[in-house]
């Protein structure tokens, strides 16, 4: 059993976190409550200095950029966060939000555009038949797919033959899920691995 | 006829699932071509190898080169090509390398810009300013020290484009969802609209007398994620809901942008409270873990894109015995909400909660979004069949520059 | 013009520009992307320092509240908030500094751990709720039991073939549903992230009471 | 005997049952050490191909973000890669989309240069870690001098000679991006149109089949998917590594797991006819 800290340590909290699987109890509360305020000041620092500092330094390299003063005006919106935060009037972090919202959506488009709409079409879009077998996998994806997309309807009841594509739909769609349960089981028993690795190699030197 | 419907699925089931042997094919093929492809090269280079004349035939320089200013780019890129060096092709061995020269076509001072290696027949110039005129030369050396010219090549200059053609289907798309926006804004939103099963339940399950304040988890994603936004507007028209059944609402959030915007959304707006937990995802489901163990609740409901801590939410709120409505764009996840969950919101539907809720105003999305589904949907098959007849033009109009 | 107004017709320029830059290769594109990504984490930033500040309340609050020993744990979570602050001020963060190890030795076991406990949930999600109850569980629960047996190593042991299977079921039919379902999702996005830009859904359009 | 009491309790086991079954699943195994022999996928293949086809004196752009969360999977696969990288004598760029991952990233590097004698500046640079990887694939398809103007270690880029003259994407001969959730989507969205050579992705088990479909749509030229996906390729560069030892701790998990769906389902199911036995 290794006692420098920087593997006890670990491997109390790593004992103490598995103790949840039997109940809640107070050690948990202790690691989650440091946890807390640990993870708040990690981010805030890390944001600080990898995001808002390197960029200070940019723009005092070259002044001339005018997004230097352009971001000014979102340094203004920011501060209204901390405004409302201390319960002062709102209409600054309104404009902050929305001005988040905007960004994120315009970036949103294009991108969503290509990548899951148009590249996966055209993608469908093979020589589908039955007596090859690239034909045939193309043949299961567009049934998929065509099917797949057709589950959901918002405006009005599926019936009919609709009711009946929207069916096998939901069918295909629990292919994939069930396909990505399994590939998830596996990527977390692995995590599991490597916890129990750490405990019983690096901490208890039981195995090399 | 619901028999006959259940065979009919039952046939075409069987039709999927049971092609072990095309699949064992398949991937042997592939396996196989995967494996040829190398052979095949090795195959080849050891032909040109054996070529015996190496030193014999004259050091010849390389020939027919083009330069012209690298597309769609920002400027500032020369692409080049030359057909190799009769000796490099033949002789394997003999040529060392090539040097590549610029200078501005105005002087005539050649400066070495690159080496590269035998066999290389294109240079990229990553380092041409845009808009001044450069002529290249590319020089052959062999490893017995001596080297040839090529003739210089046509004068090139760099330049940066303001629109990348390739992207015409995207803004086509674009402006064709833009305008069946406002047509369909336009149309008389019907009164009876028919409201999506899972919604439906989500829409009751929140107008249940509750004793405890239900919890909502806006996901754990940022404010600038269209889910996230979703499940903003989702979360107001909830709220509008059950004040009139006098339920409570605690809003736990993890991403801070997140959190100010819900507390934005819910100002002066009783019967809610949004509390920050924490940026950190794990962290945030280990309080959150701690909270639905500690605390009695009721109904928890997690709309939004979540990653992997996902199932810590839903576990803890399974094991709370809560009631779970869960909800995410992210497909890797949809599995675990359905194991976890008494209701799941699957992809899409996530986003159309809000307006399918919602009194009026943009109920219209949901008209909108079934009328895109189904021209996606056509167009689709129509791909599919115009695969099938070549019609290469059709296809042609859903390229984005997929290589 | 009021406020409203005002707030509708930021959104849309931002949003426009965030679409624009998209289709500028010229590096007036580029400069475009640079600058809004920086808003976004300038805000981001101030948003934090807000969250933070709530936190803080908060804890401050339930220190009032409680006494005795559970007095401890708002206490915690400042002495948490104080470390990483400190250490990330005073020194450097880059590898080996005293907040790396702050974080290497709490924060980072803390996760991997946390995150290994889905093995455990999910095992027991399996259990409880992978039943033959309808035709779409009965999938469901097929397509997960041939993806644990195909994607191990023995699994070809016990089930000959079975890893062809299942990597058939994760390239074509897998493929198939996971594109129909990007397709309806891509659509919806695209569609709520247009009424954003016009303001008829997200901050724009929000009533004030 | 009380069959329906049985089948009640079978089916109302307590979760922590379950939790124990799965520990012990996995610890003995582990215990009895030992290695498995495992088929390599086309997607691991052609990942290995891509990298093969490189000659000696390229530069790869190794972009990673993990959460420790998926550190088990992800570290084996940079492992592997790194030594085929370094035994090619390629020349790496690193660095890091996520915050949490950066430290874990350098020192897995600095480990493998050493081992190949590789010094740090001339065969390999980490750039370090930067918010927000849209803004950051977007700015180093320009000059990555802009964004990252020195290391962590603080020597400025300029001075050292593998990115010295760095002016773009053009310049590297294949992007490598390991990653355990967004930043590997965000190099397919937004790396993707602004860069011509192969983009190659090692991903935790759970985003592998999301990813086939770029895969097929020759978004990204090969995938490594989880541990399985590590296995494949330790196995391929010929190195005896960990995930080729957990694999087989995995293997009976899985086969655990299937179990206990089964002992669900027939308690299930005896449930069912119980019910009917009793009308």
């Amino acid at each position: 059993m290794s006692l420098e800290p920087g593997v006890l340590i670990p491997a109390i909290v790593t004992l103490i976190v598995f103790s949840i699987l039997y109940k809640d109890n107070p050690l948990f509360r202790v690691a989650e409550r440091l946890g807390v305020g640990m993870a708040a000041g990690y981010a805030l620092i890390l944001i600080l200095r990898t995001g808002i500092l390197p960029r200070l330094s940019g723009a005092v390299h070259n002044i001339a950029d005018p997004a230097n003063y352009l971001l000014l005006i979102s340094v203004v919106l920011g501060a209204g966060f901390i405004f409302s935060s201390i319960g002062k009037p709102k209409t600054l972090s309104r404009y902050a939000i929305a001005s988040a919202a905007a960004i994120g959506a315009g970036l949103a488009i294009p991108y969503l555009t290509q990548t899951l709409v148009l590249a996966q079409m055209k993608a469908t879009m093979v020589p589908v038949g039955l007596s090859t077998k690239a034909g045939f996998n193309a043949l299961v994806i567009a049934f998929c797919v065509l099917t797949g997309m057709s589950y959901f309807s918002f405006s009005k009841e599926p019936k009919g033959m609709r009711a009946l594509i929207s069916d096998m739909g939901l069918y295909t769609l629990m292919i994939a899920f069930g396909t990505t349960f399994g590939h998830f089981a596996m990527s977390r028993i692995t995590l599991l691995i490597n916890r129990f690795l750490f405990l019983i190699r690096d901490f208890l030197h039981i195995i090399t | 006829m619901n028999g006959c419907r259940t065979w009919i699925k039952v046939v075409l089931l069987m039709l999927i699932g049971s092609i072990p042997l095309y699949a064992q094919i398949n991937t042997a093929d592939a396996l196989n071509d995967s494996v040829m492809s190398g052979i095949g090269m090795d195959s080849v280079f050891a032909e040109v190898d054996s070529i015996a004349f190496a030193d014999t035939l004259p050091l010849t320089a390389v020939d027919n080169i083009v330069a012209h200013d690298s597309p769609n780019d920002a400027g500032g890129v020369v692409e080049l090509y030359w057909t190799l060096s009769r000796a490099d092709v033949l002789g394997q061995g003999r040529v060392s390398g090539y040097q590549v020269l610029r200078s501005e076509a105005s002087a005539d001072e050649f400066r070495i810009i690159a080496r590269l290696g035998p066999g290389t027949d294109r240079f990229v110039d990553t380092n041409a300013p845009a808009a001044i005129d450069y002529k290249y030369i590319i020089r052959t050396l062999t490893y017995s020290g001596d080297f040839v010219d090529s003739e210089v090549s046509p004068v090139v200059s760099s330049s940066g484009q303001w629109f990348r053609p390739q992207y015409i289907p995207i803004i086509v798309a674009i402006v064709v969802i833009a305008f069946l926006m406002f047509i369909t804004r336009r149309l008389p939103v019907m009164d009876e609209i028919w409201i999506f099963p899972s919604i439906r339940n989500l829409a009751e399950t929140v107008i249940k007398p509750h004793t405890e304040p239900l919890v909502y988890v806006p996901g754990t994603g940022s404010y600038s994620c269209m889910a996230t936004i979703a499940s903003i507007t989702l979360m107001e028209q909830l709220i509008e809901l059950m004040r009139e059944h006098d339920n409570d609402m605690e809003v736990n959030v993890s991403d801070p942008m997140t959190f100010s915007a819900a507390t934005e959304c819910l100002e002066n707006l009783d019967h809610s409270t949004a509390y920050f937990i924490s940026p950190d995802k794990a962290v945030f489901s280990m309080a959150y873990t701690h909270k639905m163990l500690t605390k009695p609740v009721e109904t928890a409901i997690l709309m939004g894109t979540m990653d992997d801590e996902s199932l810590l939410l839903t576990e803890a709120g399974s094991r709370a015995g809560a009631f779970q409505i869960a909800g995410t764009d992210n497909v890797s996840q949809i599995p675990f909400l359905l194991s976890t969950c008494e209701l799941t919101l699957i992809g899409e539907v996530l986003f159309l909660a809000g307006p399918q809720l919602s009194p009026d105003g943009y109920r219209a999305a949901t008209l909108l979004h079934d009328r895109l589904k189904r021209i996606a949907w056509i167009l689709l098959l129509l791909g599919i069949l115009g695969a099938k007849l070549g019609w290469d033009w059709y296809i042609r109009l859903f390229e984005t520059g997929v290589r | 013009m009021n406020r409203d107004n005002r707030l509708r017709i930021m959104v849309l320029i931002l949003g426009l520009l965030a679409i624009l830059q998209f289709f500028i290769p010229h590096n007036t594109g580029r400069w475009i992307n640079r600058f809004l990504l920086d808003w976004l984490v300038i805000l981001e930033f101030f948003a934090l320092i807000a969250g933070i500040v709530a936190l803080v309340r908060g804890q401050l609050i339930s220190l009032r509240k409680t006494q005795g020993n559970a007095r401890i744990y708002p206490g915690l979570f400042f002495v948490g908030l104080a470390i990483m602050i400190v250490t990330g001020l005073v020194g450097p963060i880059a590898e080996g500094s005293l907040f790396d190890t702050c974080f290497r030795w709490f924060l980072q076991p803390l996760q991997s751990t946390l995150f290994s406990l889905l093995a455990f949930y999910m095992a027991y999600a399996a259990f409880r709720s992978f039943r033959l109850k309808s035709a779409p569980a009965t999938i469901l629960l097929l397509s997960a039991v041939i993806m644990l047996m195909g994607r191990m190593p023995l699994g070809e042991r016990v089930i000959p073939n079975i890893s062809l299977f299942a990597n058939w079921i994760v390239r074509v039919p897998n493929v198939g549903s996971t594109r129909g379902l990007w397709i309806g999702i891509g659509l919806a996005g695209i569609a709520t992230a247009m009424r954003v830009i016009i303001g008829i859904e997200g901050p724009a359009s929000w009533r004030r009471r | 005997m009380d069959y329906p009491a049985l089948v009640a309790s079978i089916s109302g086991i307590d979760r922590r049952v379950i939790y124990l079954v799965i520990a012990l699943s996995i610890m003995v195994p582990l215990l009895l050490a030992s290695y498995a022999r495992v088929e390599p996928e086309i997607e691991t293949v052609s990942f290995y191909e891509r990298i093969q086809d490189l000659s000696e004196g390229d530069i790869i752009l190794l972009s990673v973000d993990y959460m420790p969360g998926s550190a088990s999977e992800l570290e084996p696969m940079i492992t592997a890669f790194l030594k085929q990288v370094f035994s090619k004598h390629i020349k790496i760029v690193a660095l890091s989309l996520n915050a949490q991952g950066t430290g874990l990233l350098e020192s897995s590097i600095e480990n493998v240069a050493a081992e190949y004698g590789k010094n740090y500046g001339d065969d390999w640079v980490f750039l370090g870690y930067r918010p927000s990887s849209p803004a950051v694939i977007i700015s180093l398809s320009g000059s990555p001098h802009s964004l990252f103007p020195e290391d962590p270690r603080g020597n400025e880029l300029s001075d050292l000679p593998l990115t010295t003259d760095l002016n773009g994407f053009e310049d590297f001969n294949a992007i490598v991006a390991i990653a355990s959730g967004a930043s590997a989507q965000d190099w397919v969205i937004y790396g993707y149109e602004r860069y011509t050579g192969p983009i190659l992705v090692g991903l935790s088990g759970g985003i592998g089949p999301a990813f086939q479909s770029f895969y097929d749509t020759h978004h990204v030229k090969g995938i490594i998917a989880g541990l399985q996906g590590a296995a494949e390729y330790e196995q391929l560069v010929g190195i005896r590594g960990e995930a080729l030892r957990a694999v087989f701790a995995q293997s009976v998990a899985h086969l655990v797991f299937v179990g206990l769906i089964v002992v669900g389902n027939l308690s299930f199911l005896a449930a069912l006819w119980i019910e009917r036995a009793m009308g």
